[in-house]
C-alpha cells in the first residue's frame, strides 16, 4: 500500500462509487418517492455517468484537476439539489489540494474535511436534520480519526464507509428539516434519507476502489 | 391510469421540447450555447438584463416569460430538476453588462444552491448580479420564515415588473427594489385536485384520492396542506383568498393583482369561476380587483388545480404590470 | 375516476363562466343584451363586422376570439350546445351595419341550423349578412363531401385572417373571399388519448382504454376515426401530417401555417415535441414551416390530445396572419 | 268534443307533450349517449321548461301568436339540432295559422303539415336517415289521412302519435346519417334515434293533452 494517493487511486476511488450507485440506483429513487419527487436515483446516475465521463475526457494529469473536472461535471447535472452538493464537495476537495500532486493519507483527510466545509457553505443542514449531512460529517470525522491513529488510506476509508452507512441508517427515525421531504414533515419519518444513502454509498465506493487498486 | 403522453425517448425529452418551444416562437426566442433561452432582438446593453433558471416540465414556465419587457435569458433545467450551476454562470456571463444582471430565483433546493454557486462564481469573476428569491407559497411557511415559502406562479408578477423596470432604464439597484417589492406584496395558495405523471418516470406525482383536494399542494406533487372533501368553485374560493389576503394584510382601498394559474388539465371555464367569486369576495370587502390573470402560465404536466396569486399594488407596479411584452406566455400591447 | 371540477351548480355555469371570463378580460370584452360576447372599443362602424356562434366549455374558444382584429361579437351556447337563433339574430342585428357582417360558422349540425334560421330572418329584416362555414376535419369526410367535414380549430386561422382584412377596410365581399381562400386552403386532424367529462352532467364525454389513442376524433369525443395503440411524439406526427398534406395538396415550394391546438390536459411540452417532428418532416418536403401556433385554443374539458391544422398561405394570407389583434386567446403585436 | 282547436286545447296539448318528455328525459340522453354527446334528454327539458314558460307568459290571445312564442322560446334553447328544428316546427304551424283563429281538424292538419315542411327546409334528412324525421312524418301522414277520414282532433293525434312511435321504433335498425350519431357509421345501428323518440313523446302528449281537455 503506498504513502500517497495518486491518479490512478482516485480514478479507482471515483469509478468505485458510480458503481455502487448504479448498482443501487433504483432504491435510492424509491427512497425519494415517499417525501420527495422520486427522481434521486436518476440524478446520481446522471451524475455518475458525469463524474465518468469527465474521468475520461480528463486531459491535465494531476489530482488537483481531476477533482476539479469532476466536481464541475457533477454540477453540471441537472438535478436538484444533489448536483451542487455534490459538485462543491468535489469542487472543494480540488482546491484544497493545491499544490499537493500525491498527498499523504492526513492531506487527503484534509480535503476530504475542505470538501464538507464546501457542502456547509451550500446549506445549512446539520447533522440530524435527515440530509446527506447525517453521512457525509461521520464519513469526514471517522476518515480523519483513522488517518490520526495511522491507518493507511483503505483501512480509514472503510471506516468511513462504515461511518457513512451508520449515518444514513440513523436518518430512519429523523423527520426531515430540509430538502423536499420536510414538507412531508412527520411522514417522512421512518425512510432512510436518499442523500445520505447515496452519501454512504459513495463511501463504500470509494474504499472498494481504492481496495482493488492496493 | 398509466401514463399516456405524447413523448419520444425520455433522455431527449427537454432538449426536444425546447427545439420544438423556440420553433413555435420563432422569430421570439432562440437557443443559445447549452441550451439557453434568449431572445431573438436581445435588449441594448445599457439597460439591466433579467436572467432565471428552474426545472422543465411546467411549461410555459419559466422559458415562455423571455420576451421584451420580462427576461433576457432562461437557464431550463431537466424535467422538475433546477438545471446546474454551470449553465447558469454560462447565462450570467451572456447577460453580463455595465447596468447589470438581474437573477430572479425560485425558492426550491435544487434552484437557490445552483444560483448560490454560479452567484459565489459571478462574484469572483467580477460580474454585476444581483438576485431576488420569490417565496410566496403561503402554505409552507409563515412571512417570518421566509426560506420555508416555496416560490409558485408569483415570480411571474415579479419577472414582470422587474422587466417592465429594466426595459424603462431603471437601473439594477431599483430593478431589485420593484422585484423585491413585488415579492414582498405578493401570497400564493394552491389546490390541487388531480394528480400527475412524471413524463420520464412514468411515476405517479401526486395521488389525489377521488372527492378529495389538497390546498397547500407545492408544484412537484410535494404534499403541504389541507387534505378536504373537494369543494365547488366558491367554496374553494371562499376558503383560500382569505388566508392570502390576510398574508399580505390586505385592507379595504387596497388595489390588488389576482393570478389564477391553471396546472394542466383544469379548465379556462372553471378559472372563470373562481375569479367570478374573487370579485365578488373582494367588493365585500372594500377590495380592488384591479388587475387579473388567468390561464396556464406555470404548469404541472397533466395536473388538476390552480394556483391562485394575489399582490398588492401600488401605482408604479400597476403601470409595470401594465407595460408591454412580447414574451410567448405573455403578450402584453 | 369521478368527475372533479371546481363548478357550482351546473344549471348557471355558462353564465357564470361568461361574468367571469369577461372579468379576467376587462378593459377588452364585456358582455351585452342576452351574454353575447362584445369589444369595449367597438370596431368603427365603416368596417365590416365579423360574428360567430358555438357551444361553450370549449375555452378559450370562441370568446377569447372576440377582439380588435378578430371578432366582433361571439355568441356563446350552453356547454357544447350551439346557442339557439334568437340570440344569433340579436348578435347579427348589434353587429348590423351599410359595410356588411361576416357570419362564421363551424360546421356542426346545431350552429348552422341556427345559423340558417338566423340568417333568413337577417335577409327578411334587409340585412347586409354573409355566412362561410368552416368545415376543415378530413377524418369525418372527403373533400367532394364538405358537408360532412365538421369545423374543429381551423376557425381560429380564418377568423384571423377575416378580421384583420375587415380592420383593414376591406369590403363584405372580400373579406367573404379570403374567408373562404383560407377555409379551402387548410386542413385539420385530432388525436384523443383521454377522455372528459361533460361539466353538467358528469358523463364520460370519451372512454379511450388505456395504450389505446384515437386519431380523427371530434370536438365532443365523437369517435370518427382510428383506435391505434398509443404511439410516439415523432410517430404521431408521421401518421398524421402527410393525410394532412395531401388533403391540401401541398406542394415543395408551398409555405405554411401549421397550428397544434391542445383540447385539454395535453402540455405543451408534448406539443412542443409534435411540432419539432413536423418541422422535419416538411424539410424533407421542401416546404416551408412559415408560421406555427401551439397552445390551447380550443379545448374539450380535460380531454387529453390534440388538433393539428395546416394552412397553406399565400402573401396576403401571410400578412394577415401576421397583422395585430388584441384577442384574449391571441394577442399579437 | 268540438269541432275546432282552440288556445285551451291547444296549450293542454303542449303542456301534455311537457310532460311526456319531462318523464322520459333521462331515457332520452342515454339514448343519445351512444352515438352523440349524451345531452339531448338536458336539452328536451329545458325545450319544454321555454314551452311552458311561454304559454304562461303569452300576452296574446290566438293559437298564431301562442305557437309563435312556443317556437321562439325553443328556439332560444342552446341545444344542439334540436332547438332549432322543434323551434321551426311551431313557428311554422303559426304562421300556416294566419287568419285561422280557431282551425277545424283539416285547417289543424294542415298547420302540422306546414310544419313539417319548415323543418324539412332546415334540414335534408329523410326518412330512412335515423332523424326525428323518421317519427315526424309519419305522424304528420297518419294526421292527415285520419282527419281526411273524418276522425276528431283527439283520434287523428292518437293516431298520429301511434304513427310516430312506429316510426321511433323503426329507427333502431336504421344507420344514422345525420346529426352526430353519423360520426359512429353501423354502430349507431341497434340505438332508437333520441330525436325521434323525443317526437313520439311529444304526439304521445298532444293526444293525451287534447283528451284530457276534451
Ligand atoms: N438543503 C439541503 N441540504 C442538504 N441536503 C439536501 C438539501 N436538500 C436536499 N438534500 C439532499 O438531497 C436529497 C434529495 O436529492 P434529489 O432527489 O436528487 O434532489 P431534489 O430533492 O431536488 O429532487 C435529500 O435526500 C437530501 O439528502
Ligand atoms: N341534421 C338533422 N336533421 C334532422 N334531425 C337531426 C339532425 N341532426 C340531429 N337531429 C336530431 O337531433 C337528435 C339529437 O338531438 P340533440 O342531442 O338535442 O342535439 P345535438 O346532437 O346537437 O346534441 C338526433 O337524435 C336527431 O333526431
Ligand atoms: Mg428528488
Ligand atoms: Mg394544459
Ligand atoms: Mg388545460
Ligand atoms: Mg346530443
Amino acid at each position: 500500500m503506498p504513502e500517497t494517493i495518486d491518479c490512478n487511486t482516485m480514478t479507482r476511488m471515483l469509478r468505485g462509487a458510480a458503481a455502487e450507485i448504479r448498482e443501487q440506483h433504483e432504491m435510492l429513487s424509491r427512497l425519494d418517492s415517499v417525501g420527495g419527487d422520486g427522481d434521486h436515483g436518476t440524478t446520481m446516475l446522471r451524475a455518475m455517468a458525469n463524474l465518468e465521463k469527465a474521468i475520461d475526457a480528463s486531459a491535465a494529469p494531476g489530482l488537483k484537476p481531476l477533482l476539479y473536472d469532476v466536481g464541475w461535471a457533477i454540477l453540471g447535472v441537472d438535478g436538484g439539489a444533489t448536483g451542487p452538493l455534490l459538485g462543491t464537495l468535489f469542487m472543494s476537495m480540488s482546491e484544497a489540494l493545491e499544490g499537493k500532486d500525491a498527498p499523504n493519507p492526513a492531506e487527503m483527510a484534509a480535503a476530504f474535511e475542505a470538501g464538507l466545509a464546501g457542502v456547509q457553505a451550500q446549506t445549512k443542514a446539520q447533522v440530524g436534520d435527515k440530509t446527506m449531512i447525517d453521512a457525509l460529517v461521520p464519513a469526514v470525522a471517522a476518515l480523519r480519526t483513522s488517518v490520526n491513529g495511522g491507518s493507511d488510506i483503505v483501512d480509514a476509508l472503510r471506516r468511513a464507509a462504515e461511518a457513512a452507512e451508520q449515518g444514513a441508517a440513523a436518518t430512519r427515525e429523523l423527520q426531515a428539516r430540509f430538502g423536499r421531504a420536510r414538507n412531508i414533515k412527520e411522514k417522512s419519518i421512518g425512510t432512510q434519507d436518499p442523500g445520505a444513502t447515496s452519501v454512504s454509498l459513495m463511501f463504500k465506493g470509494f474504499w472498494k476502489g481504492a481496495e482493488t487498486h492496493a | 391510469m398509466a401514463m399516456k403522453k405524447l413523448i419520444n425517448d425520455p433522455a431527449n425529452l427537454v432538449p426536444e421540447l425546447l427545439e420544438g418551444f423556440a420553433l413555435a416562437n420563432a422569430g421570439k426566442v432562440a437557443l443559445q450555447g447549452s441550451n439557453l433561452v434568449v431572445r431573438t432582438s436581445p435588449k441594448s446593453k445599457d439597460k439591466v438584463a433579467l436572467v432565471t433558471l428552474g426545472g422543465s416540465g411546467h411549461e410555459p414556465a419559466l422559458s415562455g416569460f423571455v420576451g421584451e419587457g420580462m427576461l433576457d435569458i432562461s437557464v431550463p433545467g431537466e424535467i422538475f430538476a433546477a438545471p446546474g450551476p454551470p449553465r447558469v454562470i454560462e447565462a450570467l456571463r451572456l447577460a453580463n453588462r455595465e447596468a447589470g444582471v438581474l437573477l430572479i430565483v425560485l425558492n426550491h433546493a435544487g434552484d437557490i444552491m445552483s444560483a448560490k454557486i454560479a452567484m459565489d462564481m459571478a462574484k469572483k469573476e467580477g460580474l454585476n448580479v444581483k438576485q431576488v428569491l420569490t417565496h410566496e407559497d403561503i402554505s409552507s411557511g409563515s412571512r417570518e420564515n421566509p426560506d420555508d415559502r416555496r416560490g409558485l406562479v408569483g415570480c411571474l408578477a415579479v419577472i414582470k415588473a422587474a422587466g417592465a423596470a429594466a426595459e424603462q432604464g431603471h437601473s439594477l439597484d431599483e430593478c431589485l427594489a420593484i422585484a423585491e417589492r413585488m415579492e414582498r406584496n405578493m401570497a400564493t395558495l394552491a389546490v390541487a385536485v388531480s394528480g400527475a405523471t412524471h413524463p420520464c418516470t412514468g411515476d405517479v406525482i401526486a395521488e389525489i384520492p377521488e372527492d378529495v383536494m389538497v390546498v397547500g399542494m407545492g408544484q412537484h406533487g410535494e404534499a403541504g396542506g389541507g387534505t378536504q372533501s373537494l369543494k365547488t368553485a366558491d367554496e374553494t374560493a371562499d376558503i383560500m383568498l382569505p388566508v392570502l389576503l390576510e398574508d399580505i394584510q390586505a385592507k379595504p382601498g387596497d388595489e390588488l393583482l389576482v393570478m389564477l394559474n391553471g396546472v394542466g388539465s383544469t379548465t379556462l371555464m372553471e378559472l372563470y369561476l373562481v375569479l367570478r367569486r374573487i370579485k365578488q369576495i373582494l367588493e365585500g370587502k372594500g377590495i380592488t380587483l384591479a388587475r387579473s390573470l388567468v390561464g396556464e402560465y406555470l404548469t404541472v404536466q397533466e395536473m388538476g388545480g390552480f394556483q391562485m396569486c394575489v399582490a398588492r399594488l401600488d401605482e408604479e407596479l400597476k403601470a409595470l404590470w401594465d407595460a408591454p411584452s412580447n414574451a410567448p406566455a405573455l403578450t402584453v400591447k
